[in-house]
């Protein structure tokens, strides 16, 4: 921790040094540090309005900053400091692999516009893609509708709001800050955040991941009860009810997208929850798998009101409630069977690609690549 | 019991003369082979490397599978082994020879390989692996695997034939002694060599439990092989009075636990692989699901498993000696359909084919090496008649 | 060493040992009767309630159809249970002055919704949608029974999965014409091809995946 | 997981007061989307505030088929299948309303039918919990169908209609009569 | 028949009725004081195990170390740990029977037990493993009203089957094994109550030769049977991670690599129990220094069989050119779990070499050291397979690492409390060595007839 | 055994000290024309079933027929509960996904084979049976030790209560018991 001093107010605080950001500066966050809000809120983070004044609302010159002989614990769900360089002589081993790694593994594509000029289907080269159709099994047929997806990752901003839109949308249970710090976050669509370049000024690149729905889902073969299966519209369903909790799935998942109730993460005891809970989706207990669902309840909905007019569901009726927020329209949720429908579109592009092809899982959710058209001369620089 | 006792000595066990007419009609059989080999080698040099190569690996896999057994024998020291030691030690020595016969390999090895070819430089994976699989490596790893075996099993003959001499009871410790790391080295070049003859046919497949895989149908070919020898020799003296049901008993409950293990190999491979279907891995056994091969697949449920399973269960066949030679001879066919199957679907991609020189290598190397291997059997007492446990062997029920 | 036991014990030895397995087998068959029974399902057991409502009086004594009690049913998820003010329609002026319907009259007045006790519940995680069987051909007998002879009303089906599963893997068996849903009388004639003819009509699709009705 | 901490419909919440979960609307609160700016649609009234006369939506066979259903489960309780008034609830003690068939109603506007079936007349309650507008307008166009029944000129019937009552007539005397008035 | 230069199997000077009287003494009279100590104190540990399986039922699995890239810890570890030991003994009656192998008599039942004790403490895992263990039973297909079966291309529900298989059979071999020596205790039994409950057990039987006739070929079928079970076993619990995708996991090697392991496992706690209690309850007549020779040689092999699988596994790693593959194997050697994946190779590969020197294979003391490597060291090869495999899988993004937790540690020591506990029991109440088998023996080492013996 | 006095015997037991001698006895009293015998030994041997004609027994016959039920009962089960019953697509896997059935149909019949060679086993026997004669002897308690005894059986045709145990005195046991019924 360190304590920061500005002219005669001081204040500790705990410091995490990110890459990219500038020499001789730091950022604090306001909104924090407070004592009376409940149990959430409480005694969380520290209070940064101590250092500001009205005169000097949001910069600050002139503070000090010293090391002090305290520690804190800081939880995120993104400790894995993705930095794409390999380790310095000095550090330890295995510090910054997994930057390393997630750069050898081409999970993020990006290319220039230059490089996407003369080669436009770059992104489908980078990793290896097994032929379509390459299987130990019989084809699979979907004949009605296939709900797939597609997020772009030139237009996500990393900013969350999918995030937070799932966790309401979904019933995700908060599970606090100790569990995070256990890496038990529930999140069924997070961000995976890649530091490119140098350390001084890198690249960031975002990537939302969330359950690929894939159509040879090694989660579903290993799970003994049948709670994770496939629907008839290609959908990786996850049964709640059935779910005796092996956790088996989630260690299979190439994409690591499952989320276990370690605890009664639920508050079931205090009835103004109730009010906050989406009813159309279930409320999970202690023990049991969750994950991505491409908001099935919105999907059954649609299928009904479709089914009651005697009609298809039209493209774009059903919104993920990550699509809906999504301020950059990043993802498009639809059906592939379509050739019409926005996803199909987005699929057929040059740039789309799938993470982990080469495990031969097909998943439903893919990617654009991310294209930059830098300014050669001020990129030098 | 515990001491040999004299009528050991009383009793000799000389190789019988037909031996040498039953050498004569495998050399006969090694000329017209090579012959009609070394034709198709003018008509088709590729049809014959390969060809040849799955002849080779089938008769080595049946010596080296005898070496491991000899081995096996004299660690375990039971009884069942005694009988056949000499069969054994015969096969086994004949491997520096089969080093010879691996020459045409190393000519043909572009035929063969992938990897060999100019080509290859192309091949991203190939060239991650180009340090272990090029020309000199592979040469080089080869003679290194027949040496070693060679050095084991010429180690183990002379003592085995130092204790016919002098009687002395200490040498059986002492092939024991040899034994036990020689069969783990053996085990572990197996897999090796597994690997580098079989396996890299297609460069980019693996599969860990490979030459496991392969060591198990080696101890199914090299049993099936000894049984059909000691069929040959109990019908005639001095062995006939030698051999009775117990022994092939025996050998029959050994060949189901190798049938019973390959069967455990190959289904622990093949789940394994089709549970989790990745790409890479299932190329493999798709090209062996397709085009033909998958008749030979079944063929060798059928009848390099089920068949010889349930057969075999069967006590009273077992301790028929005749009845399990046809289960033998049924087993070494299907040794050989079983590394057909291996190597060939990689060689083609494609449709599943046999051809003229399959059979013409077998014939011509097989020759040879029968030819090879009687004449070491009758340079030596077709049993070791000074072994501790000989009475004991003989006795065997 | 003398004899331990007596010659009756050898009958008693091989008759506690084949009456070990009939007792096994009988345990299982008590089980399974047991979760199917109504102890496990609540199958035909009437429930307490605020008013003994009786459908067999309003059906099929008064002919009133279910929609004009639940409206819902035809539009949403839920058949809906009316407001008090539905009784009150008629039972401002018809026996409005029995004791019996105190409560809905109270409710009436105070709008503190009557609180009957359900009978058709099912478990939360099952999702299930009164206004799609509706529309396609599935009549309210079909699943609740015959209402209008129940005085009191109670579950006339286990409720079960295996019981759902039933209709869903042979809609034909059980689909009628959108014009007898309200019907409690209807029974086909012919249901098996008038069923699959309905089937086409109605292009019902009968949904086995799991995410259907669990979410 | 079988009862779970939210909501379903009408289930009890021991948060509020009245024990109840689904929320009454606040007063003047419109939900999204059912903003209702088409006054004759929605109120039966024309801008002037005169009953409207002509609906508000083009009469198919479907909307009167609608009509009918909508007709049978809610009104015919009291106002009988036919329209005159006579419906079971009726018989059971209940304030016998005016028949449909009366030369004053079947020139009322059928704006007025609708504004009865939203807000009610005399004893008779709201249905507009019960009925959305196009329900209630499928209703009156029923009505004025059912007003149209009684008052065909035999001259407009078809031969095929005219013989079918013929038959009808010869085998119960009077028939027409008891019909009319039942 | 003794080979030369071997110790005998049976101690010389024994005969069939001294044999008998030796051994079925040990339940018929009163245990030492220090049995009662040592259950004490197992029974103590099976307290601890049950308070933290009170607390695990009411918290949920979220007490142990568990998240989310490693959703397997510790009780998966346990399980493959003991279902590993758990095939020591069935192995040994199974095989060293259908093997000829005499000098698995004196071993074999005291083996099997273990095999019992071990299999229950790693049935417990799986059971208790699961987010809600009251639905456990939904893995086993019985009819049902939900018409839902268990999924049966998932390994675990292979595992419900070849455990509960496994079980069984193990606990019929030992009980068909114990029928006659039940028998022996019926008629040396002095309470009445003992010569009943023995009486009861052994079912009348009586030994006549149509009794011994059947009996000795159910016994090679049993042993038939079992000895593909026992592989047949592990190699399902290896399925477990083999049909996966997960690099470490996913290898076809892992099957005969997993038996081997299971074996060398079972033998060294044989040993570890075999060398104490022979001492104590002086029976270095009947186990002698040759049985533990034998075992020692067992256990050298399946190590070496263990290091082949270890060999195997580096090379396909690099061999494959699949980077998940190899960086695996990286991550064992550099990542932050290398000091487990070192001290496995120094418990499981070099301690065992040791085995070659003879002096170490008769020595009891060093063998026993050399086996609690070998406990230790398997236990640490499951943790690395498990833990070192799931943490740092395939995206970077959702790497973590894992710890046990005081909760993991209460239910693994309590689940060898419990084994110690059960197995205490058995010797307290059942002969741990087979007397009708060491009655088979006895004259065929000792080269005279039984003495006259008074009744 | 104030009974054995009002009831006929069982048999007349002798008792060895030695398989040999016991299977010198066997021998002796199958040549002087007992056909109702029955040896009692602490452990099995051979040659004592063999000298009293038992060859083969029907113990495989029944473990290869409860083995077969396995195999058909596993592999059925799981056939009927993924491909008829509920047929669901799980990870693209076909219904019929033979290759994963293996493991579960040979645990069944491993699991039947075994329960059939023990229940085979007792059955054969006749087991349970806590109460039989034989243990009205009391020294027959040693048959679990180191002593061996011959039965012959009072349903013998060649049974007689004297002559049947002079024989028996004449094959030197070390004792001769009559067997109360």
């Amino acid at each position: 921790m360190v304590e920061v001093t500005v002219d005669d107010r001081s204040l500790e605080l705990p410091v995490w040094i990110l890459p990219g950001h500038a020499d001789g500066s730091m950022t604090i966050h306001l909104g924090y540090g407070r004592t009376r809000t409940g149990r959430v809120g409480s005694g969380s983070g520290f209070d940064a309005y101590r250092l500001r004044t009205s005169r000097a609302p949001w910069h600050v010159a002139g503070a000090r900053i010293r090391k002090i002989a305290k520690h804190y614990e800081l939880a995120s769900t993104q400790l894995h400091s993705n930095i794409g360089l390999a380790p310095g002589p000095n550090e330890e081993p295995g510090f910054g692999v997994e930057g390393v790694e997630a750069e050898r593994r081409h999970l993020v594509r990006v290319g220039t516009l230059e490089h996407f000029r003369q080669e436009p289907d770059f992104a489908q080269h980078m990793g290896h893609t097994p032929p379509e159709g390459l299987s130990m099994y019989p084809p699979w047929d979907f004949p009605g509708y296939a709900w797939g997806l597609s997020i772009d990752l030139g237009a996500c901003t990393g900013c969350n709001a999918c995030v937070v839109a799932c966790q309401s949308e979904n019933n995700i249970p908060i599970v606090g800050k100790e569990m995070v710090a256990m890496g038990r976050e529930m999140h069924w669509i997070r961000i995976d955040r890649y530091f490119e370049g140098e350390l001084e000024h890198p690249h960031v690149h975002h990537q939302p991941v969330m359950c690929m729905h894939c159509e040879q889902a090694p989660c579903e073969v290993v799970c003994p009860v049948g709670a994770t299966v496939h629907s008839s519209e290609g959908l990786n369903d996850m049964v709640y009810n059935r779910c005796v909790g092996t956790r088996y799935c989630s260690n299979n998942c190439p994409y690591k997208v499952r989320r276990f109730n370690f605890f009664k993460y639920n508050d079931t005891e205090t009835p103004v929850l109730e009010l906050l809970r989406n009813p159309d989706v279930t409320v999970r207990t202690r023990g049991v798998m969750e994950k991505c669902t491409y908001c099935v309840q919105r999907i059954n909905h649609a299928r009904i009101e479709a089914e009651k007019e005697e009609r298809q569901i039209r493209d774009g009726e059903i919104q993920t409630a990550c699509q809906q927020v999504c301020p950059t329209e990043a993802i498009v949720f639809g059906d592939v069977n379509d050739p019409e429908s926005k996803v199909s579109d987005a699929k057929a592009k040059p740039l789309a690609y799938d993470i982990l092809a080469e495990l031969g899982t097909r998943p439903r959710t893919s990617y654009l690549a991310k294209l930059r058209n830098p300014n050669s001369t001020l990129e030098e620089s | 019991m515990s001491e040999p006792t004299a009528s050991t000595h009383e009793r000799s066990f000389p190789p019988p003369a037909d031996l040498d007419g039953l050498q004569s009609k495998a050399w006969i059989a090694a000329g017209i082979g090579i012959a009609a080999s070394l034709a198709g080698w003018f008509l088709d040099p590729t049809q014959f490397y390969r060809s040849y190569l799955v002849s080779w690996i089938f008769w080595l896999s049946v010596a080296a599978g005898c070496l491991a057994i000899l081995m096996l024998h004299h660690l375990s020291r039971g009884a069942w082994g005694l009988m056949i030691r000499r069969v054994l030690e015969a096969a086994a020595r004949t491997l520096p020879f089969l080093a010879i016969l691996f020459i045409p390999i190393v000519l043909g090895l572009e035929e063969t390989y992938v990897w060999a070819r100019p080509e290859a430089a192309a091949d991203e994976l190939i060239q991650h692996k180009a340090v272990y699989l090029n020309r000199t490596a592979f040469v080089f790893r080869t003679v290194v695997y027949l040496g070693v075996w060679s050095f084991f099993a010429y180690g183990l003959s002379r003592l085995s034939l130092r204790q016919d001499r002098t009687g002395d009871a200490t040498l059986f410790r002492r092939m024991q002694v040899i034994s036990a790391p020689g069969l783990g080295i053996y085990c572990l070049l197996t897999t090796f060599a597994a690997v580098d003859w079989l396996m890299s046919l297609d460069p980019h497949w693996y599969s860990s439990l490979f030459g496991v895989y392969f060591l198990g149908g080696q101890g199914i070919a090299a049993l099936a092989f000894v049984i059909l020898v000691a069929l040959y020799l109990a019908q005639r003296e001095p062995m006939a009075g030698a051999f009775n049901a117990g022994h092939f008993h025996d050998y029959g409950k050994l060949l189901l636990a190798f049938v019973m293990l390959w069967t455990y190999f190959a289904i622990s491979q093949l789940l394994i692989i089709w549970s989790a279907d990745l790409p890479e891995e299932i190329t493999w056994y798709l090209e062996r699901a397709h085009g033909g091969w998958k008749w030979v697949s079944i063929l060798l449920v059928l009848f390099h498993f089920l068949l010889p399973f349930l057969l075999l269960l069967s006590s009273d066949l077992k301790r028929n000696a005749k009845a399990l030679g046809k289960v033998a001879l049924l087993l070494l066919a299907m040794r050989w359909f079983d590394v057909f199957w291996l190597a060939a679907p990689s060689f083609e991609h494609g449709h599943l084919s046999f051809h003229w020189l399959d059979l013409a290598t077998l014939v011509g190397l097989g020759g040879i090496w029968l030819a090879l291997f009687l004449g070491q059997l009758k340079t030596r007492s077709l049993v070791p008649v000074n072994d501790p446990y000989l009475v004991e062997a003989l006795d065997n029920e | 060493m003398s004899q331990i036991f007596k010659p009756s014990t050898n009958t008693l030895a091989r008759v506690s040992m084949f009456g070990a397995i009939f007792f096994l087998a009988i345990l299982a068959w008590v089980l399974v009767t047991l979760n199917r029974s109504s102890l496990a399902t609540r199958q035909g057991i009437v429930l307490q309630q605020p008013v003994p409502f009786s459908h067999d009086h309003h059906v099929a004594g008064l002919g009133i159809s279910c929609l004009y009690c639940h409206t819902t049913v035809e539009e949403s998820s839920f058949a809906g249970i009316p407001p008090s003010a539905t009784c009150m329609n008629c039972h401002k002026l018809i026996w409005n002055e029995s004791p019996m319907l105190e409560p809905v009259r109270e409710s009436y007045r105070t709008g503190r919704p009557i609180e009957w006790t359900r009978v058709h519940d099912l478990p939360d995680f099952v999702y299930f949608d009164h206004s799609i069987h509706v529309a396609k051909g599935i009549g309210c007998a079909s699943c609740h029974g015959r209402v209008d002879q129940m005085p009191l009303m109670y579950q006339a089906e286990s409720l079960q999965m295996e019981w759902c599963l039933e209709c869903h893997r042979a809609p034909e068996m059980f689909i009628r014409p959108r014009t007898e849903i309200y019907n409690m009388e209807w029974v086909s004639t012919d249901q098996e091809t008038e069923g699959a003819r309905l089937i086409a009509d109605y292009r019902v699709q009968s949904k086995l995946s799991c995410s259907v009705c669990h979410r | 997981m079988h009862d779970q901490p939210r909501h379903e419909p009408l289930e009890a919440s021991s948060l509020f007061a009245d024990g109840r979960s689904s929320r009454p609307l606040i007063e003047g609160t419109v939900a999204r989307g059912q903003l209702r700016e088409n006054r004759e649609l929605y109120t039966g009234l024309d801008a002037a505030g005169q009953f409207v006369s002509d609906l508000p939506a083009p009469v198919t066979r479907e909307l009167l088929e609608r009509g009918r259903s909508r007709f049978n489960a809610f009104c015919s309780p009291c106002h009988g299948r036919r329209g005159d008034g006579g419906g079971m609830v009726v018989q059971r003690g209940f304030k016998q309303p005016q028949s449909f068939h009366q030369v004053r109603l079947r020139d009322t506007p059928v704006g007025y039918y609708y504004d009865v079936i939203s807000r009610g007349f005399g004893e008779m309650s709201s249905y507009a919990a019960q009925l959305s507008p196009q329900d209630r307008w499928a209703i009156v166009a029923y009505i004025r169908a059912l007003q149209v029944s009684r008052n065909v000129p035999v001259a407009e019937l078809t031969a095929d209609e005219r013989r079918q009552l013929e038959e009808l007539a010869s085998k119960v005397p009077g028939a027409p009569e008891t019909v009319e008035h039942e | 028949m003794t080979a030369p230069g071997k110790p005998p199997i049976v101690a010389p000077g024994h005969t069939p009725g001294s044999v008998t009287d030796q051994i079925s003494s040990i339940v018929l009279t009163r245990m030492p004081r220090w049995w009662w100590a040592a259950f004490g104190a197992s029974f103590a540990l099976v307290m601890m195990l049950l308070y933290a399986l009170t607390k695990l039922v009411f918290e949920g699995t979220g007490i142990w170390g568990l998240n989310i890239p490693v959703g397997w810890g510790f009780a998966i570890i346990n399980f493959v740990w003991w279902i590993g030991i758990g095939h020591a003994g069935t192995l040994i009656s199974a095989i060293l029977l259908l093997l000829r192998q005499e000098w698995r008599t004196s071993i074999n039942r005291f083996a099997e037990a273990m095999t019992l004790f071990a299999v229950a403490c790693a049935g417990l895992f799986p059971l208790i493993h699961v987010g809600r263990p009251w639905l456990a039973y939904w893995l086993l297909p019985y009819p049902n009203t939900m018409d839902i079966w268990p999924q049966f291309r998932s390994p675990l529900v292979w595992d419900v089957f070849a455990v509960t298989t496994y079980a069984t059979v193990s606990l019929l071999f030992w009980y068909v094994g114990l029928v006659p020596d039940l028998a022996t205790l019926r008629d040396r039994a002095r309470q009445r109550l003992a010569k009943i409950t023995y009486g009861f057990l052994s079912m009348g039987w009586r030994g006549s030769a149509t009794h011994w006739h059947n009996y000795e070929t159910a016994y090679l079928l049993l042993a038939g049977l079992a000895t593909p079970l026992v592989v047949s076993v592990h190699t399902v619990v290896s399925f477990d991670f083999a049909v996966g995708q997960l690099p470490g996991w996913h290898a076809t090697i892992f099957p005969p690599y997993f038996v081997a392991g299971a074996i060398f496992a079972g033998f060294a706690m044989v040993i570890t129990l075999a060398v104490p209690l022979r001492t104590l309850f002086d029976l270095k007549d009947f186990i002698t220094i040759r049985h533990l020779q034998n075992m020692g040689k067992v256990m050298l092999a399946t190590g070496l069989i263990v290091a082949y699988g270890y060999v195997i596994e580096i090379f396909m790693a690099w061999y494959s050119g699949n980077w998940f593959e190899e960086f695996m194997i990286l991550n064992r050697i550099q990542g932050p779990y290398r000091m487990q994946w070192y001290a496995l190779l120094l418990c499981n590969v070099l301690a065992p070499q040791l085995l070659w020197i003879k002096r170490v294979r008769s020595t009891p003391a060093l063998l026993f050291v050399v086996a609690m490597f070998v406990n230790v060291g398997m236990w640490l090869e499951r943790f690395v397979i498990v833990v070192t495999s799931l943490h740092r899988d395939f995206l970077p993004s959702s790497w973590g690492m894992y710890a046990g937790t005081r909760w993991d540690w209460a239910i693994f020591v309590g689940s060898i409390g419990l084994f110690l506990a059960l197995l205490f029991l058995f010797i307290r109440f059942l002969p741990m060595i087979s007397i009708f088998e060491m009655r088979t023996i006895v004259p065929k080492t000792q080269a005279r007839e039984p003495d006259e013996v008074s009744p | 055994m104030s009974k054995a006095a009002t009831k006929p015997e069982f048999a007349l037991m002798a008792e060895f000290r030695s398989s040999r001698e016991l299977l010198h006895a066997i021998e002796q009293s199958q040549a002087a024309g007992y056909t109702q015998l029955e040896a009692y030994t602490p452990y099995p041997i051979e040659e004592v079933w063999e000298a009293l004609g038992q060859h083969k027994s029907k113990l495989p016959l029944i473990v290869l027929i409860g083995g077969i039920v396995g195999a058909f009962t596993g592999y059925l089960l799981q056939y009927w509960v993924s491909v008829i019953n509920y047929p669901v697509n799980v990870g693209g896997r076909p219904l019929h996904s033979w290759v994963s059935f293996i493991p579960v149909t040979f645990e069944t019949t491993i699991l039947f084979a075994a329960g059939a060679a023990v229940l085979g086993m007792f059955a054969l026997n006749r087991l349970p049976m806590p109460y039989h004669p034989v243990f009205n002897v009391p020294r027959f308690a040693l048959a679990s030790r180191d002593r061996y005894f011959l039965a012959i059986g009072s349903w013998d045709p060649k049974y007689d209560r004297r002559a049947t145990e002079e024989f028996l005195l004449g094959l030197d046991p070390f004792e001769v018991n009559e067997v109360a019924s």
